[in-house]
């Protein structure tokens, strides 16, 4: 699918940010050429994917209660049919990192994203799941989840809005909308357990060689 | 015209007139019969999951899925579409043989009771003569099926929710058994049939009240505790056991699980509708005759879907305004309240057929 | 005896108040508010800090200074203020804004720098539509390409609040017109 | 009735009382555990706070003790210690005589490296196992800890380190196992819907039956005490919003106001009443999350979303006036950011009505419902002196009969020029249950709208803002502020060098002792008692491991 072809409820395309990303994302999808036959097939599965999308009740911190808010009266995520939060990371389709990741979460993180059933998604919300955020100078925290699994959509706040947070699941729709069901697009490497042990390794080596 | 019986009579007669070998007909019968359960067990299913979506939220002074195609009643397809492609996850260290036969079981157990019940005038898959005996038996295979998945998961979580399941079902079955009993002295058969037939006139509510509707509320109650659904939901128990029994199971293996909990859902109604409301019966008063008339203009299988939905509908409303039970009052309200009534809603039934019939 | 029947009818009758209590709301006007439908028209109040943004006269003037106590009083380094030294037409050389960086993704919204900064020159907006694909569009320049410090404050004051009345739509371009 | 002075005058005579904000001892190490048993008889039996320091040349202790009996109980005494071995600093624990030091002396293990004599449990208690280094030392490089990805989680949660000191002054070390090998431990959390954030309770069950808990926390500690020691007083603020994120603004009000005590600035009547009236909003919306957690923890989601729905409308009292949702960021040292939204009287009056309406509601749907009832009545036990002894403060020791309200024992703000009643339940028996916890909140519900009402009508006129200077330094000197927060006594420690910048900052989170009450409590109850307990504790886990 193209971009400009891109349907979402009651929004125009112009609304949404970062749409040159989404470009350069079909056009490295369709580098190969698209088949028609799989190509309409796959629109009926994105379809399917990008409108039933089951959280994992998963918050850390202050974000999770935007998130609660979000699956609440007001806001109401089950609009879009994404009210269905799975508790088991076997069921669930998307993970909200809404909140803060310390040292000691982020092996629990990493392997909760490795037991979701793929097709799976990250949205990173708020500050600290982008970049650390009010954190970033601390000794404990990770500096962004995008450090230990692949983030999908960004949405800053502090913590951000539920409308706000119904618009990065709009985001997130779009991109599942582009996706190829027969050509899985490239995931961002997250070294693997072994490497980044060999890494802490060589680090402590050298701060302790450096002393 | 409405009725479903003519089409069923005119697709016989097309086969009979059309193909000469009788056995012939008879299997393409049996195919058609089959694939059209299925179609209807899984159409069900669907509309069930959007219905108690949409109730839900409108309990919760939510709007629900409504942005999926008009009011949302494309939601349910997307969610198909999505579950069927679903990466299925192997585990490790499981009881694989039992791990992958577990939901096949659940589903099997839900499709059995579903072959017994009467959904319209003449439309049904299995008529027995021993109906409710065959309905009581096959509705509790699913509950096997639930064990064997907390076993064979390897997860603790798991094995606590299926080891309350096993417990639940247990004890509910006999009263479930039990008020099912007390309608059978009423009708005095346990062939689906003949007890519809006998509700042609007035319901079994109508004809005793005071039994039936304990029978009734019995029944609801032990049924839901059955099917596993809240305020008996501990099997599953989101915020305790994050998923229960099903928490190992990814893909379309959970998609069978969550599939059976609302055919179970419509199971518990049609029963309680078959065996209480009067099935298919249009609503009769005796004597006013003018009143019947428009009533039997209804379609059958109208009659039956919309008693079954309103008790589903009940059912819904009761789950989503209580909280759930703790194991030890599921089985106090089981041992010490459903089965003493039971017992003596019995008697009481006995001695009131004896007296009016 | 009685008590257990007196408790269970107790028990029912408490059960079907709390039902009643349910299908009242069931019935009640539903507080849901479409966000995407009700777009435009409902906005979040006016002081919600949204996002930081710099308001810019018609003449593409901004108030910064460069002066960085923003940059010096927020807590986790958010804002980074770079400035360079120019000659003015009199000769004299003078230290002017040449980028004002501004890390969405890390902004804590505390209202620190809006609060000290001398000059008003930054503006909170209650714009919340952020979410993006892509960590690195979320720094954005806050001074438009080839805008310069107001010369005369004074003058200039009247047209701030009409800048910071729209800042929703100043945003978005600016971000566009830094990529290209 | 004796003076404090008398009292600490007897049980360490010869020692010099410092007249600081409160009457101060510093002791010698080996003395500290003699005097506290002492003042612990003369009813000092409420640790409210036990901080670690590096001072530099010494690593110690600091203990803030207060008292449960009503003649003593705006007192409040502190010890000092410390010892000058950086190597291997040893200090004798208090945990036999305060139950909620256990926790805190493992916290000061963790941050400083200083081992307690005695102590059963001297496992690290935020910090990953293998972290090396003690990040709250001045000389600690925390950067040699990279981070970790490894799906392996530390194997030695198991063993229990412990040392002891015999007659003759040899320290023994030694390991002991946590559970047995026969025993079925489960984990609840990391990842869990029903722990409210990231606790992980390893729980051994026997069938439904909750054996033995061992909290594990840790896996939200962002270290914003060590953070806060290299920023300033302003920039301080937002973090304190982000310890306990659903009583944010009274952590704010708490920190604004112990900067302010320290440096002497005057604050306008009108941002004290606004703030009271924040504070009391926050409280509001808390306990109606509380409310909702809990009744979704025992299975009524239902209920939840309407706990949900009518919190929106607070979190549009904040937005409109504050900017701000969850964090306000409306209280400033001075003062407020700005004045009130012109609609923000009215919103409020509106909400107070409604409020009570809804409460009625919330009583109908759930507190009647009989198997809510039977599910709470007479579960988790919580004696008075249980209470005091874990310093379970808040909601939690009220419901038990004591009174511990701040808002009353050391009224600050606007809290002294109004009346209102402090909500106790069980004032005869001394005990409470689950039920008397979740009921409780609900009636602190309804107080604080009887305090608003009166807050609000009669709202001063006399600015926002003090002026204060743009750069503020605090004299030297160590600075206590208490406040009540939506879950208890939160306390905001500042020990000042006359920087711009704190020596060391110590918040004193109710939630942590709160978590380690739920071992007590759930002993011998059930799975879902666990859950229901947890809810009505209604901890928040960001604030414990701040």
């Amino acid at each position: 699918m193209e971009v400009k072809n891109l349907r979402v409820k009651s929004m125009k395309n112009e609304d949404f940010n970062n749409n040159d990303y989404l470009e350069k994302y079909v056009e490295e999808l369709h580098k190969g050429g698209v088949n028609v036959a799989i190509g309409v097939l796959d629109d009926v599965i994105n379809w399917g994917r990008s409108h039933s999308v089951w959280p994992l009740t998963f918050a850390t911190s202050c974000c999770g209660i935007e998130f609660m808010c979000v699956g609440a009266a007001r806001a109401d995520f089950a609009r879009f049919g994404w009210e269905v939060t799975r508790n088991s990371p076997r069921q669930a389709d998307v993970i909200f990192v809404a909140g803060t990741i310390v040292y000691k979460m982020a092996p629990v993180l990493k392997r909760l994203y490795d037991q979701m059933a793929e097709p799976k998604y990250v949205i990173a919300i708020g500050g600290c799941a982008i970049s650390g955020g009010p954190f970033k100078d601390s000794y404990n925290v990770v500096q962004g989840v995008d450090k230990i699994i692949p983030v999908d959509v960004y949405v800053p706040g502090c913590p951000s809005r539920p409308n706000a947070m119904l618009y990065g699941m709009m985001q997130m729709e779009r991109k599942i909308k582009l996706e190829s069901f027969f050509k899985l697009p490239k995931k961002p490497i997250i070294t693997k357990e072994e490497e980044i042990r060999a890494q802490i390794d060589e680090e402590s080596k050298d701060v302790k060689t450096s002393k | 015209m409405l009725e479903l019986t003519g089409i069923i009579n005119w697709i016989h007669e097309t086969l009979m007139a059309n193909i000469p070998a009788s056995w012939l007909v008879s299997l393409i019968e049996y195919v058609l019969i089959g694939a059209g359960f299925l179609a209807l067990y899984a159409v069900l299913a669907l509309i069930l999951i959007y219905f108690e979506r949409r109730i839900c939220a409108f309990f919760q002074c939510r709007l629900g899925p409504n942005r999926v195609g008009p009011f949302g009643v494309f939601q349910v397809i997307a969610d198909m579409v999505k579950i069927l492609l679903k990466e299925i996850i192997s585990v490790k260290h499981i009881d694989k043989v039992l791990f992958y036969s577990a939901f096949f079981i659940v589903i099997m157990g839900s499709f059995l009771t579903f072959g017994g019940l009467q959904f319209a005038r003449g439309v049904h898959g299995a008529d027995f003569n021993i109906g409710v005996f065959y309905l009581l038996a096959v509705s509790s295979i699913s509950i096997v099926g639930v064990l064997i998945a907390g076993w064979a998961s390897n997860n603790k979580y798991a094995l606590i929710g299926s080891m309350r399941a096993g417990a639940q079902v247990i004890s509910y079955e006999l009263s479930a058994g039990l008020s099912l009993l007390t309608m059978v002295i009423l009708a005095g058969s346990m062939n689906l049939s003949t007890i519809i037939e006998e509700q042609a006139d007035a319901w079994f509510i109508f004809q005793a009240p005071i039994p039936v509707l304990i029978a009734l509320v019995i029944y609801l109650i032990a049924g839901h505790a059955e099917t596993n659904r809240g305020p008996f939901d501990l099997p599953e128990a989101e915020s305790e056991l994050t998923a229960g029994y099903h928490t190992e199971y990814s893909g379309i293996q959970f998609g069978f699980f969550y599939l059976a909990e609302y055919v179970n859902l419509f199971i518990i109604a049609a029963i309680a509708t078959i065996v209480f409301l009067g099935g298919w019966q249009p609503f009769h008063i005796v004597g006013a005759d003018g009143f019947n008339a428009v009533m039997d203009y209804i379609p059958t299988w109208a009659w039956f879907f919309g008693k079954a939905f309103a008790l589903i509908f009940l059912s819904l409303w009761v789950r989503w305004s209580f909280p759930r039970l703790r194991i030890d009052q599921l089985l106090h309200l089981e041992w010490k309240i459903l089965l003493p009534f039971g017992l003596f809603n019995l008697v009481l039934m006995a001695v009131w057929v004896i007296i009016f019939k | 005896m009685i008590n257990y029947l007196k408790s269970i009818f107790s028990g029912i009758w408490a059960l079907m108040q709390g039902m009643y209590i349910t299908m009242l709301n069931f019935c009640r006007k539903k507080v849901t508010e479409p966000y995407p439908e009700n777009r435009g028209k409902h906005q979040p109040f006016e002081r919600f800090r949204g996002e930081l943004t710099m308001p810019h006269n018609e003449n593409n003037e901004h108030k910064c200074t460069g002066c960085g106590i923003c940059q010096m009083n927020c807590p986790n380094h958010t804002i980074k203020v770079i400035t360079k030294n120019i000659t003015t037409e009199d000769g004299k050389p003078k230290r002017v804004l040449d980028q004002y960086l501004y890390d969405l993704g890390s902004c804590i919204f505390c209202g620190l720098c809006t609060q000290v900064c001398p000059q008003k020159a930054i503006a909170w907006s209650n714009h919340f539509e952020h979410a993006v694909f892509d960590r690195s569009t979320l720094v954005k320049q806050l001074n438009h390409p080839g805008s310069k410090k107001v010369e005369n404050p004074v003058v200039a004051k009247p047209a701030a609040p009409a800048a910071a009345a729209k800042p929703a739509n100043d945003a978005p371009k600016d971000n566009n017109e830094n990529k290209n | 009735m004796k003076t404090i002075k008398d009292i600490i005058s007897a049980v360490a005579p010869g020692v010099a009382i410092e007249e600081a904000q409160y009457p101060t001892v510093t002791l010698d190490p080996d003395k500290v555990r003699g005097v506290a048993a002492k003042l612990k008889e003369e009813g000092f039996d409420y640790l409210i706070s036990l901080t670690g320091m590096d001072y530099g040349d010494k690593l110690g202790v600091i203990y803030h003790l207060s008292s449960s009996a009503n003649e003593h109980k705006q007192d409040v005494i502190v010890l000092k210690t410390s010892t000058a071995d950086r190597e291997n600093p040893l200090l004798y624990t208090v945990c036999d005589l305060f139950k909620s030091a256990d926790l805190y002396e493992r916290e000061v293990f963790d941050f400083f490296g200083i081992r307690f004599i005695n102590h059963p449990d001297m496992r690290r208690i935020f910090l990953r196992s293998d972290w090396k280094g003690f990040p709250f030392r001045k000389d600690d490089d925390p950067s040699v800890n990279a981070v970790p990805c490894t799906n392996v989680t530390p194997s030695d949660l198991e063993n229990v380190p412990s040392i002891t000191i015999d007659s003759d002054g040899n320290v023994t070390e030694k390991d002991k196992m946590l559970f047995g090998n026969n025993e079925y431990v489960v984990n609840f959390g990391p990842q869990h819907p029903a722990t409210h954030g990231v606790l992980h309770l390893r729980v051994s069950l026997d069938g439904e039956i909750v054996k033995k808990i061992d909290p594990n926390f840790g896996y939200i500690h962002r270290g914003i005490e060590k953070m806060s020691e290299k920023l300033t007083y302003p920039q301080i603020l937002p973090y304190t919003e982000r310890l306990d994120y659903l009583s944010g603004s009274i952590n704010r009000h708490a920190m604004c106001m112990c900067v302010e005590k320290a440096a002497g600035f005057e604050v306008p009547q009108r941002a004290q009443y606004v703030r009271c009236i924040l504070d009391e909003l926050t409280r509001i919306a808390s306990h109606l999350l509380g409310w909702g957690c809990m009744c979704m923890d025992m299975g009524a989601i239902t209920a939840f979303i309407y706990g949900m729905r009518d919190r929106e409308h607070i979190m549009d009292i904040f937005e409109e006036s504050a900017g701000g949702r969850l964090m306000t960021g409306y209280s400033v040292i001075g003062g407020l950011a700005q004045d009130v939204h012109p609609n923000f009287v009215n919103r409020v009056k509106e909400f107070i009505p409604y409020m009570r309406k809804m409460l009625k509601e919330y009583h109908i749907l759930f507190t009647g419902n009989p198997i809510a009832a039977n599910r709470m009545h007479g579960i988790g036990w919580l004696t008075k002196e249980e209470a005091v002894a874990l310093g379970t403060t808040g909601p939690t020791g009220r419901a038990s009969g004591w009174s511990c309200d701040v808002r009353k024992i050391a009224p600050y703000a606007a809290y002294d020029k109004i009346k209102f009643n402090e909500i106790l339940r069980n004032t005869d028996t001394l005990k409470g249950d689950t039920f008397d916890r979740y009921y409780i909140r609900l009636d602190e519900v309804l107080e604080s709208l009887n305090i608003i009402e009166q807050l609000v009508n009669n709202l001063p006129d006399d600015g926002f803002r003090a002026k204060v200077p743009p750069i503020i330094k605090l004299p030297a000197g160590e600075y206590h502020q208490r406040v009540e927060n939506a879950r208890g006594d939160f306390d905001v420690f500042i020990s000042s060098d006359g920087n711009k910048n704190p020596y060391r900052v110590k918040f004193r989170s109710p939630c942590m002792t709160l978590i380690s009450a739920l071992d007590p409590l759930c002993r011998n109850e059930k799975i879902a008692d666990l859950i229901m307990i947890g809810g009505s504790l209604d901890y928040v886990i960001p604030c414990a491991d701040r």
